[in-house]
């Protein structure tokens, strides 16, 4: 049709025309690195590996929960429960390992308690999907929901109480290592690229990318629409799950309280910041990774550079609106 | 215009192109699907950014940055796929953006009365405060087109305005274009109806590939003249061809394929009877709104509320529940309305043109790659999809490439039945003339096919048999010799009329 | 092109769950229609039916504003630090800061092309930092020596909470806008279909920035009314409250899709939310159950849960016919 | 004056609690009910979840179901001054318990009748004052804040920095927000480790915060009460136990028992006694000489 070389990659151009080029169409890497050349300059001790370690134990329950919320995001939908999830999940888990069963025999509490609290999560999960699916309700408010009563569930489970336990099997999940790299960060790595791999390679994630693209199309096509999205949530309160399982091993306690506050919204900011649309069809699981990574590594830039708090937020807000724009000025050619 | 340039993200959709209209004239432009002519109107109307070239508008140089400051100094446009909001009410779609005022105030009495006044040119009588979206396409089509025409602009656009209107509507949209000139406003008119050209328009601007090939008036250009401009062809060549893509059948109709027994239910479908052989197309004619592409839904398993009747697909009675179903028993449905049913936008072209397949493609829950790639470039090579690759997501081809890939969606799931709700709307003679050879190559093939199609000429040469609806009962079967366009007219009209 | 399905706005559900509830907690309770509840009760949900009317529009015009619950934490901190002057100058003060923080919106959405969602949520948190950061971390006090308390915790004509007046005439001021002017109707078609909007000619961005703005300014007119009528500046207030002005307007049945809605049905849904706060309130002072906190969340959210299905239920059936 | 409250055999009593998001809040909402339990009162629960215009409703539709006395934590000092002068205005008596509100506007023995409590500057100077004498006047620290803006976090703030500001040994070297929580408490020292490795002292606003500090501690390699001292507020449970096992140094009282307090003050008020304008509660300071001895009266 045309006379225009169409991979405008190739095409001989300047080294710095090259760079800028990469980094333009891809926002969210320039926006990381970005991150981290700043880093580099003003924090003290930036270049160590328990900086990296800091950073990846801490990036790990948010980056989990990103995965979960960009297929959802993927499929059209938003979920802001992940956080009551991570409560619940948190907090299931120690009232079975510190059940009088739990107790007398530690080894299978330990083997109920995770499958036991993982399927809470998912079924929180799975409650979700059926409101979204079989009720048309709109994803907010749907997820809304548990995001109101989810906590609150835990809470009531514990009285608001938290439990402290003392299971170094269970404790390994958030503070062991696994040759050397932090389990936590092997457990994310593990899920994002299995996550990945099922949205390229499997009917499951085509269907689930149809289904956020045209949702009409998809179910005249032979899409089955109702069970993709229940598969989608509940995949995403699994994942919620998993990070509830981490954090409260890494605390060597559970909070219903505490546990996930405010984690929807990081996990739609790394999401949105990994390049996944609000408003379906994509979903960049390797992007939300990378996305929470920016999310992390900006509070630790903050944090560890004795900003304060109140002035934090006003720059995470700025930090967010610039990385999803670098992100957006790939798509945006106009 | 001139020399306009403008390239999406690399690609060149228009290189060059010139466009020169006189007031009170009707101006054409035709080309082939993706030949860039929404994209050189879009940069007209200031909905697109040129990249290039220069812009004059009563001998001044112009440059719209939105459609409104284009409206505003006299050009409106009716766009290619109907641009209205479905929600809101007819006033509502047509006073949009200049509603008269009292004190500030819409002024709803005014509102109303000068929309029913607008649609009243063109023979419409609607409740104007209902939705829009309670309406069928022709009439949203023709809101949209009382919309622009109601705008007092000094150039209308219309792009492809009749693809969704049947003849009557044809005529009276023409009687108003007619109007519009004596009272010197220009028409720049963009349509695939090339007879259509000939009752209607003064100046043709041919188009191909982003260019601009040939500007002539229309006396002196024959039909065979516009084909060859925009295929870039000699004229012997074309003419060898024929008008539509329609061969003379070779293989016999075998057994009955699908039967509709009293299909009816919740309206418009009343009362539906008819059968589909193998290796026949039957066509299914009607006026706009007579219920065809409701029949046709539901045999595939939407709109549940269509209950009553019965539905034999090889002899057995089916009832399907949902889409997936009908696939299963290994039908193929290419709706109507491409943008809202048909195309996943964000997905690439090669995505999109498995989806239908993938449970069969599968193995385990994976997607084997490489065996998807060769079944998508088969596909693409066979149906001459033009796309920059596979990987192209499928919003940025043209609306012809885009029927082709979800033509092809179905045709890769080697379907018994294919049903095809106006196959080739708003789609060049080229791949029009394609799309027909490749409708008939399926049918000889043993294929079943349901085609509703509002282009009575199509039914004609494509289909073996028609079965015409009326407000939804099937009153008439037409076949062979009483198979003409004539006839169809009148028995697709007769009670409507007797009813006027 | 446009779908099929009739889609007339249902608003009924939320009218029957509000007029059922109350008839409970008349019934139930002995002092719960005293006129000492029942206008404390509007008196303090007044902030909440300013931020969901606000919220309306936004979502009307197919978008979410996240950062109302800050903005009006930011407003109370900024009119508290001016109520010395009285409630002249520290109400247009409000209301500027929430116009300030809707154009910043309104900027970002329109001009940088950053979805809404992500758009406010920056603004959530940065209005948030900015409301600390101006209050010192601390709630400001207010002067009790001006006027100024006067607005939240006086009474027009001896009778009705001036925060009731006010809510009442923005609500009347909001239908005029939606019904009767041009903007609500272009705001309606942007909902509806952006793309369509800016092809039929209409400035979208410009009804875009209009929405963001009053959004944001009624926002700050609730800070206004927490200043006042809670004695402080309070940087931390208002936390979720974004989120109960979304589910009030949803309640009410205006699509989160954008292009229908109502403004009266989310006046129903924020006073039927609210209800369920005064009715746990009085339900723990009946003497037969106390509902923990943790409770008190599972049960609003399972009261949600049930309007909501039954909306959808009555939307559901609609289209389906 | 006060509003009188009448001699009766159950008295219909407002607990307007303000969150119950920490182990401390709902050791005090516990201690209320059983107090409710042993004083015959019919106890009005409610609870503002964090919202201080929340607590204010709350107090007004105890005030419509007609109570005879309320007992308010105000989640703020200012905010809730309304609540006070509408409760006295329809005659019905409140207590403040553990905040007081705005003293230039309300007064106890006025507008409310007596504030119990203790002291949130007082227990960041007790901290301090520790801090000082057990390590010589030597000492780099990290602070870290309660919930940014919250009262508790300002007013242990303040007294902890002001003490300490008037030792030149004594430096601070990063005060950051924890939040009150275990968790941000444990993310918030470890980056504060990174940036600050030569901090030898670890103040927290609260015992949740100084856990997570210990595991982070633990987690960077360092040994928490040797390679570096924490000290706190509060005396949970958990706290005391991490004193007994070496691992924290002091934490400040801060009792949540607020319910036999009340009910005693109640009494004594129905029998007409004038309630003075502050009744005080003491604090107590745990270490390892007495951990052992108060952690099962902790919660
Ligand atoms: N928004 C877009 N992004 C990328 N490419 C586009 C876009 N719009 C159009 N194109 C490309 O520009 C070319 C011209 O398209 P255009 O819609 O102008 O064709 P057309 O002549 O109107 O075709 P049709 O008859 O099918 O409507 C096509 O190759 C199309 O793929
Ligand atoms: N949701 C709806 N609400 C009200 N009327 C509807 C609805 N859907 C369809 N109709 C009506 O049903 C009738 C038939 O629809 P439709 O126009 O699709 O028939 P058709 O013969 O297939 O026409 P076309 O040539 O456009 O395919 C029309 O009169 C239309 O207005
Ligand atoms: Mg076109
Ligand atoms: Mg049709």
């Amino acid at each position: 049709m045309t006379d225009t070389t169409i991979t405008f990659g190739h095409s001989p151009k300047p080294l710095m025309f090259k760079v800028k080029n990469i980094l333009t169409r891809n926002g969210t890497l320039s926006a990381f690195f970005l991150l981290i050349l700043v880093n580099l300059a003003i924090t003290p001790n930036f270049l160590e590996i328990q900086t990296l370690y800091v950073n990846l134990t801490q990036m790990a329950t948010i980056a989990i929960v990103a995965i979960g919320m960009t297929l959802v995001i993927g499929s059209g939908g938003i979920d802001l429960s992940v956080g009551a999830l991570m409560a619940l999940a948190g907090t299931v888990a120690p009232l079975i390992m510190l059940s009088d069963f739990g107790m007398s025999n530690p080894s299978i509490g330990l083997m109920v308690a995770i499958p036991v609290a993982l399927l809470a999560a998912s079924a929180g999960g799975l409650f979700n999907g059926v409101l979204v699916s079989r009720y048309n309700i709109q994803p907010i408010i749907a997820t809304l929901v548990l995001f109101i009563s989810g906590r609150g569930i835990a809470q009531v489970l514990t009285n608001g109480e938290l439990q402290s336990f003392d299971i170094p099997a269970f404790e390994f999940l958030g503070t062991g290592r696994l040759l050397g790299i932090p389990f936590q960060a092997v457990i994310t790595v593990v899920l994002a690229l299995v996550c990945a791999w099922t949205l390229r390679r499997s009917i499951f994630g085509r269907y689930l990318l149809a289904v956020g693209g045209n949702e009409k199309a998809a179910q005249l096509a032979g899409v089955p629409v109702k069970k993709v999205k229940l598969v989608t949530y509940t995949v995403c309160g699994l994942l919620a799950g998993i990070a509830g399982l981490i954090t409260t091993a890494i605390n060597a306690a559970s909070d219903a309280n505490q546990t996930g506050q405010l984690m929807e919204l990081d996990a739609i900011a790394a999401a949105v910041v990994g390049g996944a649309l609000l408003t379906g069809g994509k979903a960049p699981v390797i992007g939300a990774v990378l996305g929470a990574a920016i999310i992390q590594l900006m509070g630790y830039t903050l944090l560890a550079n004795g900003v304060h708090d109140a002035v934090a937020m006003v720059a995470k807000a700025f930090i967010i609106i610039v990385a999803v724009y670098l992100q957006q000025m790939r798509g945006g050619s106009k | 215009m001139r020399g306009i340039h403008k390239s999406f993200g690399g690609i060149a959709a228009l290189t060059d192109a010139e466009l020169i209209i006189q007031p009170g004239e009707v101006h054409a432009i035709i080309g082939q699907n993706g030949a860039g002519k929404s994209t050189l109107i879009k940069v007209l109307n200031g909905a697109y950014k040129h990249d290039a070239g220069e812009i004059f508008f009563m001998g001044e140089k112009v440059s719209y940055g939105s459609p409104h400051e284009a409206q505003c100094a006299g050009i409106s446009t009716i766009f290619q796929e109907v641009n209205l909001i479905g929600y809101r009410s007819i006033t509502e779609n047509i006073c949009l953006g200049h509603e008269p005022k009292r004190f500030g105030m819409v002024d709803w009495k005014r509102a109303h009365s000068h929309a029913r006044s607008t649609l009243r040119r063109f023979g419409l009588d609607l409740d104007v405060r209902k939705p829009l979206n309670e309406f069928n396409i022709a009439t949203q089509q023709l809101v949209a087109i009382a919309r622009a025409v109601a705008l007092d602009a000094r150039i209308v656009i219309m792009d492809e305005p009749t693809s969704s209107l049947d003849d009557h509507e044809t005529s009276v949209l023409f009687g108003v274009i007619r109007e519009l000139k004596a009272s010197g406003v220009a028409i720049l008119y963009v349509s695939h109806h090339l007879d259509e050209l000939f009752e209607i328009c003064d100046e043709i601007t041919v188009m191909r590939d982003g260019r601009t090939v040939d500007r002539k008036h229309i006396s002196q250009m024959t039909k065979l003249d516009m084909v060859a401009g925009m295929l870039g062809r000699s004229i012997d060549d074309v003419e060898a061809g024929g008008t539509t893509g329609f061969s003379a059948k070779s293989t016999p109709i075998g057994e009955v394929m699908l039967a509709v027994k009293g299909l009816g239910g919740a309206s418009p479908v009343k009362n539906v009877s008819f059968k589909v052989h193998k290796a026949e197309v039957l066509g299914l004619a009607g006026l706009l709104g007579a219920g065809r592409s409701e029949v046709a839904r539901a045999i595939f398993g939407l709109d549940r509320d269509q209950k009553r009747g019965q539905v034999f697909i090889d002899g057995c009675e089916v009832e399907f529940e949902r889409p997936t179903d009908a696939i299963n028993a290994q039908l193929g449905f290419c709706s109507e309305d491409r943008k809202q049913d048909g195309i996943i936008p964000q997905l690439s072209v090669r995505e999109n043109l498995t989806l239908a397949l993938l449970p069969r493609l599968a193995r385990r829950g994976l997607i084997p790659e490489a065996e998807e790639r060769e079944i998508v470039a088969r596909y693409m090579d066979r149906l001459g999809i033009k796309a920059s690759s596979m990987e192209q997501p499928i919003s940025q081809l043209s609306g012809g490439n885009q029927q082709k890939v979800l033509l092809a969606r179905w045709m890769a799931t080697n379907p018994k039945l294919l049903i095809l709700d106006e196959p080739t709307r708003g789609i060049d003679v080229g791949a029009k003339r394609e799309i027909q050879l490749l409708i008939r190559e399926l049918a000889d093939n043993g294929l079943a096919v349901l085609m509703i199609s509002s282009e009575f000429e199509e039914l004609v040469e494509g289909a073996d048999r028609v079965i015409v609806i009326q407000e939804g009962q099937s009153v008439d079967e037409l076949t062979g010799e009483s198979l003409r366009v004539n006839a169809i007219i009148k028995s697709v009209s007769h009670i409507s009329h007797a009813k006027q | 092109m446009l779908s099929r399905c009739s889609a007339q706005l249902r608003s009924e559900g939320v009218w029957i769950a509000l007029v059922l509830m109350i008839m409970f907690g008349g019934l139930r309770y002995d002092s719960f229609l005293t006129e000492y509840n029942i206008m404390t009760f509007l008196s303090y949900n007044s902030m909440f039916i300013l931020i969901a009317l606000g919220m309306t529009f936004v979502i009307m015009s197919g978008g979410i504003d996240l950062s109302v619950g800050s903005v009006v934490a930011l407003s109370s901190v900024v009119v508290a630090a001016v109520s010395p002057y009285g409630i002249e100058v520290a109400l247009p003060v409000g209301v500027l800061v929430g116009v300030a923080t809707g154009a910043i919106n309104a900027f970002v959405i329109t001009r940088l092309k950053v979805v809404p969602f992500i758009a406010t949520l920056a603004m959530m948190l940065g209005a948030r930092g900015m409301a600390l950061v101006v209050s010192d971390n601390q709630s400001v006090p207010v002067s009790w020596d001006s006027n100024f308390t006067h607005f939240g915790l006086g009474k027009a004509f001896d009778y009705l909470p001036w925060p009731v007046v006010t809510t009442l005439i923005v609500f009347i001021g909001c239908w005029v806008l939606l019904e009767k002017l041009p903007f609500g109707r272009h705001l309606l078609s942007i909902g509806g279909s952006e793309e369509s909007s800016r092809l039929m000619g209409l400035q979208v961005e410009r009804t875009l920035w209009g929405v963001y703005v009053l959004s944001g300014a009624l926002a700050g007119l609730a800070g206004v009314m927490l200043a006042s009528g809670f004695g402080a500046g309070q940087p931390l207030e208002g936390m979720g409250w974004e989120l109960s002005a979304i589910a009030s307007v949803v309640v009410g049945g205006t699509l989160l899709t954008g292009g229908l809605g109502s403004i009266s049905a989310t006046l129903a849904g924020a006073i039927l939310l609210g209800l369920i706060f005064n009715i746990l309130n009085f339900e723990n002072g009946s003497g037969t159950i106390t509902f923990s906190a943790y409770w008190q969340s599972v049960i609003r959210g399972g009261f949600l849960l049930v309007v909501v299905i039954i909306q959808a239920k009555i939307i559901n059936k609609a289209r389906a016919r | 004056g006060l509003p009188v409250l009448e001699q009766k055999e159950r008295y219909k009593v407002g607990f307007a609690q303000s969150e119950s998001n920490n182990p401390w809040r709902i050791a005090e909402t516990k201690s209320f009910k059983e107090a409710a339990l042993s004083c015959n009162w019919d106890l009005v629960y409610t609870d503002a979840a964090g919202s201080a215009a929340k607590q204010v409703s709350d107090v007004d539709s105890m005030i419509a179901q007609q109570v005879d006395v309320i007992f308010l934590p105000p989640r703020e000092e200012r905010p809730l001054l309304p609540a006070v002068m509408r409760a006295k205005s329809q005659g019905i008596p409140v207590f403040l318990v553990d905040r007081s509100v705005d003293a230039k506007v309300a007064q106890a023995g006025r507008d409310y009748v007596s504030f119990l409590g203790s002291n949130f500057i007082e227990q960041g100077q007790l901290a301090a004052q520790w801090l000082i004498e057990n390590t010589g006047g030597q000492a780099k620290i990290i602070e870290l804040e309660g919930t940014t803006g919250s009262s508790p976090a300002n007013d242990r703030r303040k007294g902890f920095d002001d003490e300490i500001a008037k030792h030149a040994g004594m430096t601070i070297l990063a005060s950051q927000s924890g939040d009150f929580a275990r968790d941000k408490g444990r993310k918030v020292t470890e980056t504060l480790l990174q940036s600050h490795p030569d901090v030898n002292v670890i103040y927290a606003h609260n015992d949740e915060m100084a856990i997570g500090a210990i595991q982070a501690l633990e987690a960077s390699g360092r040994k928490a009460g040797t390679d570096v001292l924490i000290v706190s507020i509060d005396g949970t449970r958990d706290a005391l136990q991490a004193i007994i096992d070496g691992k924290m140094a002091l934490t400040v009282e801060s009792s949540p028992f607020f319910g036999p307090l009340a009910c005693a003050t109640l009494k004594r008020y129905v029998g007409g006694e004038t309630i003075e304008p502050w009744v005080r509660v003491s604090d107590r300071i745990f270490t390892i000489d007495n951990a052992a001895k108060h952690i099962d009266e902790a919660y």
